[in-house]
């Protein structure tokens, strides 16, 4: 059974095409503002040429994520948690946490058997992490790689609850000519007080096997400093960026 | 786990008496040239020649009504000092009164008196306030008495007191200042008729809670909230109201009329709901989950009190009590305050209706589920309401948080976030939308 | 005397104070608390003051509420005032009512003592006396339980002349501001109240008498833009200190841990308990008691006068209910009696640049010329 | 991102017919903000070169490219320049200066310049402080308001919505005032929940038709233009009787070139801006050399 899943994100729309339970395709591309039908049909047909298959032959197509309505052809329009809960237990069957990081947004769901027990998002004030460092790497010149590599704590210091008030601090900072590598060091530290904020949101953290997806995951500065602050090991699988479409080709199939 | 439709549904036949009712209220008020009051009291109906406008359902109206303007009211009160991130009742009302306009460009009814009441929300103690700063006109603080923790003889006296002077004071002075008469008579009569309309609203509770399908959703219900308020003024009209609106649910839940046809998700509230989105409870109903509303919803029939027994009382203390002589003024306030001072529907202080009877409520609406707002601008709507949640889930309720401004002002609601977390919460469950 | 220091060592000062006496510590919340009942009972009243620290904990509690509130939170979970033995709250802020709740309820305690007190919102009416003093005496009935010591009279004389001492030095203080060139700054005497509001009074008392000579010997500084501060509570004195890099001075200010802490005192009489509930409702009025008959606009404006001030900073937390309720008679007022004032509002950090472009804009538009951006340099750490 | 929308082209000029070598006094004012930076020149009072760059990741170093691009191949340097006033966000970097002003009152004299003695109005849309000043018959600052902590960085969050949107800064003006009717703002609190809210809005809402192209930029101006009006309104007016009017209001500002903005405030107004032959992002650099 061939099965595919779409997750159309802020920033990036991921298109997986699965041939019975395994990945045969997958592609990935920006997703943009009025253009996005347009990228998603582009990124859908990279996925298919990489799976080798026809458009006809895809029997269900589910979409998934923040854009999930503007997949004209999926069959079906999925929450992105619901799509993220079925990837981790593809991933790791024994989950009982799963949680999304991604350009904007933070989610957190704990799992018991096919049901999400308890769901949390993160808080709007608190919103941007992925796509707010992109900002801040352009502004300091620097790679979206590299800022993955500046591990803090550093020397300094920028507001831990609001990124446009971050966004001010690390300016401040730079006014004062404090070096940009380490004002990054600060911001991805912040981006991971920001990001255990809402993990301790949940009421009955189950840490037991608590899987890591998302954009998010790229940054190794980011996920090193959040384990540290919040005492988690994650498990972060290889496709985890691609697992919100993983999840939804999966349900396509079930 | 689409299912079809389990139970029939029929549409409600108070409707159109509801809506009758609304728009003679609304044209009452249109039309006002006696003294308007601003604030919640219930003394002023028993001034003929005063009007009772409150702000919270007008500013509510306002943005469900017309966003622009409401807009623009806010705009007009957030440059003459309310901050923006502040209550958006006020805001809206009172920015109204600066526009000095309504919607369709018609004159504003100017307030002429405000009564602000703080401690259910400490933004009601503000209340008409700026219309009192930049015009002058006679306020008088209807205090409100909390303290957590059981009824407490010793500290009730003073207090007790205290709110009786509180009611006492502008009643003599509305006299003096507007050269109105009171009348003791209709205040009895007030009485008994709130009397006989908490029976009845309590009785509604009850059916909704007991009967599985609901045969009311709490969407209906809020169709009908406020009319008992709105009119007071009219104390027979809404009791007869409210025994029809009675007698329709006790019939459609001995036939099991349902209000969703498909209800498989009981979920309850806490609170004022977004007035100006109310369409989520129908986003919901597509996922055959039904709202049994909130401890705000079901206030109406006085603050409630669950017993063990699986049934709804209303607690003693706040019932007026019996067989006390009524003949002087102060006499009918007193026995008005009922018997404790503490004000037993200040819902989000009361320590026991707050932690505890949330629980309750959710176990008597027999409830699965509970959407809690939690609103960025609105300090009463909010004020321990993560914590509810957690009670809520200790008791293996599945909550779910949501986010924005206030239920009068949609700035910060970001409407298509909220339908994916409801998205999210239904499929996580393993429901799926049914659209037809 | 370094005041910043003793309000920074407050955690270690009340542990001490513990060690040395075995008494109790109780926390408090609102400014309206009647601090001298239970000094009367032995205990030492410490107020609860937030501070910046990375918060990742309160969410789960608390919800949107400003921020000294939400850093409370955060340093009630994370056992920062587990030395505390009770906390008390007085009807006020309904945002300070709930991080007193979580401190209640989160149970990392399990003995805490709590208490609630109900001081009127409308504390202009014939009744708000006497439902103070009932407060009171079920509050000192309440402290006596906890405490098993009897307050008698003389206790509460005892405590009553302390705290009255007490103010009347910050008083004493306060007056050195409204010298032409004051020897005391904003700063410097915020951070004196701020320590006033942590430790025992007798003490401070002490500290006080010895300062004050020290204070009058002082040289007057220079020239300085003299300006208030009007809003809602601060627990630190960045702004006053930047606001002094910048070549101004805050000379007084209307918040409730500012002036209002010390504003009135105590008029003796024979019920005791009435006495100390008069000085309670007569204090400068804060929003929420501040409504009938409207006394903090002109309580405002008096202030303004009586120190000469410039121009005034309107200064509000984000989320701060109270004051955003309140400042449509505060603006008016000013404009009223054309006192220029600059409205912004604040949280956690003061983002340095942002706040030194208002404030020099500001001070320029007050007096121009006078400053060209004197202590510039003082605020970026260059010489 | 490979792509930038959300800038706008640097652009700077040198007069020809001015011979600085001639001039008795040279003076030059620069604007360092957090997004862009400017210079402004003038020999004898007239203005002989401006520049107007964007900001990297370093301001020392474009506190040294204003004036270089100022000057183009004119010869003149900082050093020859008897003062230079320096305002803005990262004006310390400009180690050059001879004066450190305030960026208000730059901003209120270079509105004057430009748009001539009768601007009694400025408002200034900044990269991340908006401003509005109220100025009377003589260059005195009469009142100032600024954005609230919250609503910081207005301008750049247009940058940042113009790389989400795909849209180029330069047009986004223009086609979000080519709706039918104004549609409901998003969030005009704060420019992250805008963020937010932006990824849903072209999902259909909830039984209704989603916007348009043109409808959700224009809930992006809407947004950012009333939250300049709440400036806008608090100040203050000389007498406090006195209506406040708002007539002879300029723009100054990356986003006063934005029509998409500055058209929606003109309208709760009911005022037009004035206009000027000058970049209005100037202005705050024009004000800095003036009044050095």
């Amino acid at each position: 059974m061939i099965t595919a899943g779409i997750d159309v994100g802020l920033e990036y729309i991921k298109a997986v095409v699965m041939k019975d339970g395994a990945v045969a395709g997958k592609a990935s591309g920006l997703s943009g503002g009025v253009g996005r039908p347009a990228a998603v049909q582009a990124v859908y047909d990279q996925a298919l040429a990489a799976a080798g298959v026809k458009a006809g032959d895809v029997e269900k197509v589910i979409s998934t994520g923040k854009g999930k309505f503007d997949v004209a052809f999926s069959a079906d329009q999925l929450s992105e948690t619901v799509a993220a809960a079925k990837a981790a237990k593809i991933f790791e069957p024994k989950v009982t946490t799963v949680v999304d990081i991604g350009a904007d947004e933070i989610l957190v769901a704990t799992i018991d058997g096919e049901k999400i027990k308890e769901f949390v998002i993160n808080q709007k004030c608190t919103a941007g992490l992925g796509l707010f460092l992109e900002g801040m790497a352009d502004r300091f010149d620097m790679s979206i790689e590299e800022v993955g590599k500046l591990e803090g704590p550093g020397s300094v210091t920028v507001n831990d609850g609001c990124v446009v008030f971050a966004e001010l601090d690390a300016l401040s900072l730079l006014n004062r000519g404090t070096d940009a590598k380490e004002i990054v060091k600060a911001l991805n530290e912040a981006c991971a007080w920001r990001a255990n904020s809402t993990l301790n949101d949940i009421y009955k953290p189950d840490n037991g096997c608590v899987v890591l997806l998302g954009g998010m995951t790229q940054n190794g500065a980011f996920t090193k400093a959040l384990e540290r602050i919040s005492g988690i090991k994650f498990v972060i699988p290889a496709e985890a960026v691609y697992a919100g479409a993983i999840g939804a080709a999966a349900l396509a199939a079930d | 786990m689409a299912t079809k439709q389990l139970w029939e549904t029929r549409p409600l036949e108070f409707w159109n008496k509801a809506k009758e009712l609304r728009a003679g209220w609304q044209k009452s008020i249109e039309s006002v040239e006696n003294v308007v009051g601003q604030g919640n009291c219930m003394w002023a109906s028993a001034f003929p020649a005063v009007t009772v406008i409150e702000d919270n359902p007008v500013g509510a109206m306002m943005q469900n009504k017309n966003e622009p303007y409401a807009r623009k009211a806010r705009l007009a009160s957030e440059i003459r000092g309310w901050g923006r991130e502040i209550c958006g009742y006020q805001g809206n009302c009172w920015g109204g009164q600066f526009l000095g306009y309504i919607e369709d460009g018609t004159p504003w009814p100017r307030r002429r008196m405000v009564v602000p009441m703080p401690c259910v929300c400490d933004q009601h103690a503000k209340r008409g306030q700026q219309a009192r700063d930049f015009e002058n006109m006679p306020q008088w603080m209807a205090d409100m008495v909390i303290y957590p923790g059981p009824f407490d003889e010793e500290r009730n006296e003073a207090l007790l007191e205290h709110k009786i002077y509180c009611s006492l004071r502008p009643i003599n002075d509305v006299e003096r200042i507007f050269g109105q008469r009171f009348s003791e008579d209709r205040m009895k009569e007030i009485m008994e008729g709130n009397k006989l309309v908490r029976e009845y609203a309590k009785e509604i509770t009850y059916l909704m809670a007991q009967t599985i399908p609901s045969p009311l959703s709490v969407k209906d219900l809020y169709s009908v909230y406020t009319i008992g308020g709105l009119t007071k003024v009219d104390p027979e009209a809404t009791v007869a109201f409210w025994k029809m609106v009675r007698d329709e649910v006790k019939w459609r839940a001995d036939n099991h009329i349902a209000a969703v046809g498909n209800e498989r998700f009981r979920w309850i509230e806490a609170h004022p709901p977004s007035w100006h989105y109310m369409k989520y409870y129908r986003y919901m109903e597509e996922y055959g989950a039904i709202c049994l509303g909130s401890q705000y919803a079901h206030m109406m029939g006085g603050a409630p009190e669950f017993k063990p027994d699986g049934s709804i009382g209303v607690r003693e203390n706040s019932q007026y009590p019996d067989g006390t002589e009524m003949s002087t003024r102060e006499d009918i306030i007193r026995v008005s305050q009922g018997k404790e001072a503490r004000s037993l529907n200040a819902f989000k202080i009361d320590e026991y209706i707050r932690r505890d009877a949330i629980v309750e409520f959710a176990k008597i609406m027999q409830a699965d589920g509970a959407l809690l707002a939690i609103w960025r601008h609105g300090v009463g709507c909010t004020l321990t309401r993560k914590e509810q949640g957690m009670y809520l889930k200790e008791a293996g309720v599945n909550v779910m948080h949501y986010e924005g401004s206030q239920p009068g002002d949609r700035t910060d609601l970001d409407e298509k976030r909220l339908l994916d977390q409801l998205d999210t919460w239904m499929q996580g469950l393993g429901f799926r939308r049914q659209v037809n | 005397m370094d005041f910043k220091a003793l309000v920074e060592n407050r955690h270690e000062y009340a542990k001490a104070w513990k060690a040395k006496t075995g008494g109790k510590v109780l926390g408090w919340f609102e400014p309206y608390f009647p601090e001298e009942v239970a000094y009367a009972a032995g205990v030492l009243p410490v107020r609860v003051l937030a501070k910046h620290e990375p918060d990742d904990v309160s969410d789960k509690w608390i919800y949107a509420s400003c921020y000294p509130v939400r850093d409370m939170v955060n340093q009630f979970l994370k056992g920062r005032y587990d030395y505390m033995d009770g906390l008390v709250n007085v009807e006020g802020c309904q945002w300070m009512y709930n991080a007193f709740e979580v401190a209640v309820n989160n149970k990392r305690k399990p003995d805490l003592f709590d208490h609630y007190f109900f001081l009127p919102d409308h504390t202009d009416a014939p009744t708000s006396k006497h439902v103070t003093r009932s407060e009171l005496n079920v509050f000192k009935g309440k402290m006596e339980e906890w405490t098993g010591k009897k307050i008698t009279d003389a206790d509460l004389d005892k405590a009553i002349e302390v705290y009255n001492k007490n103010r009347l030095l910050l008083k004493q203080i306060s007056e050195l501001r409204r010298m032409e060139k004051p020897v005391i700054h904003g700063a410097e005497m915020m951070n004196i109240v701020l320590a006033d509001q942590v430790m025992d009074k007798a003490e401070m008392n002490e500290i006080l008498e010895k300062f004050i000579p020290e204070l009058e010997a002082r040289e007057p500084g220079k020239d300085r833009i003299r300006l208030m501060l009007i809003g809602s509570e601060t627990f630190d004195t960045e702004l006053e200190e930047l606001v002094e890099a910048l070549g101004g001075d805050v000379v007084v200010d209307e918040l409730d841990n500012g002036t209002g802490y010390y504003w009135n005192n105590i008029i003796p009489q024979k019920d005791r308990l009435m006495a100390i509930g008069l000085k309670y409702l007569g204090r400068p009025k804060n929003p929420i008691k501040d409504n009938n008959w409207r006394r903090r606009p002109q309580h405002i404006f008096e202030l303004a006068e009586d120190y000469n001030v410039d121009g005034a900073l309107v200064v509000k937390q984000i989320y701060c209910h109270l004051h955003g309720t309140d400042n449509y008679a505060v603006w008016k007022i000013l404009r009223e009696r054309y006192i220029p004032y600059h409205f912004f509002e604040r949280d956690m950090l003061l983002p340095v640049e942002d706040t030194t472009l208002r404030l020099e804009s500001f001070m320029n538009m007050l007096k121009p010329g006078i400053n060209h951006l004197a202590g510039w340099h003082k605020v970026f750490g260059e010489d | 991102m490979v792509q930038k929308f959300g800038k706008w082209p640097e652009s700077c000029w040198t007069s020809d017919k001015i011979d600085w070598k001639a001039a008795k006094a040279i003076t030059a004012g620069v604007d360092l903000g957090t997004g862009s930076a400017q210079c402004a020149i003038f020999c004898d009072g007239e203005l002989f070169g401006w520049s107007n760059l964007r900001v990297g990741a370093s301001f020392k170093q474009i506190a040294e490219e204003v004036i270089i691009h100022a000057v183009g191949n004119s010869g003149l340097t900082a050093d020859k320049i008897g003062v230079i006033g320096a305002t803005g966000f990262a004006r310390d970097n400009a180690a050059y200066a001879t004066k450190k002003l305030d960026e208000v009152h730059c901003h209120a004299k270079g509105a004057r310049y430009m748009y001539g003695p009768s601007v009694t109005t400025v408002v200034d849309l900044g990269g991340q402080t908006m401003k509005a000043i109220r100025l009377y018959e003589w260059d005195r600052v009469r009142d100032i308001a600024i954005n609230d902590k919250c609503a910081t960085g207005q301008g750049r969050n247009i940058e940042q919505m113009c790389e989400l949107l795909q849209v180029p800064i330069t047009e986004i003006g223009e086609k979000s005032l080519d709706v039918k009717g104004d549609p409901e703002p998003v969030s005009t609190t704060c420019y992250n929940f805008a963020r937010t809210e932006t990824m849903g809005q072209f999902r259909p809402e909830f039984r209704a038709e989603p916007l348009t192209e043109n409808e959700v930029y224009a809930t992006h101006m809407l947004a950012v233009a009333w939250r300049m009006l709440g400036a806008i309104g608090k100040m203050q007016p000389l007498d406090p009787g006195e209506i406040m009017v708002y007539e002879d209001l300029g723009f100054t500002g990356g986003l006063a070139k934005n029509p998409g903005i500055t058209k929606r405030i003109e309208k709760e107004l009911r005022v037009t801006a004035l206009t000027s032959e000058y970049d209005p992002m100037l202005a705050g650099a024009i004000g800095a050399a003036l009044l050095a």
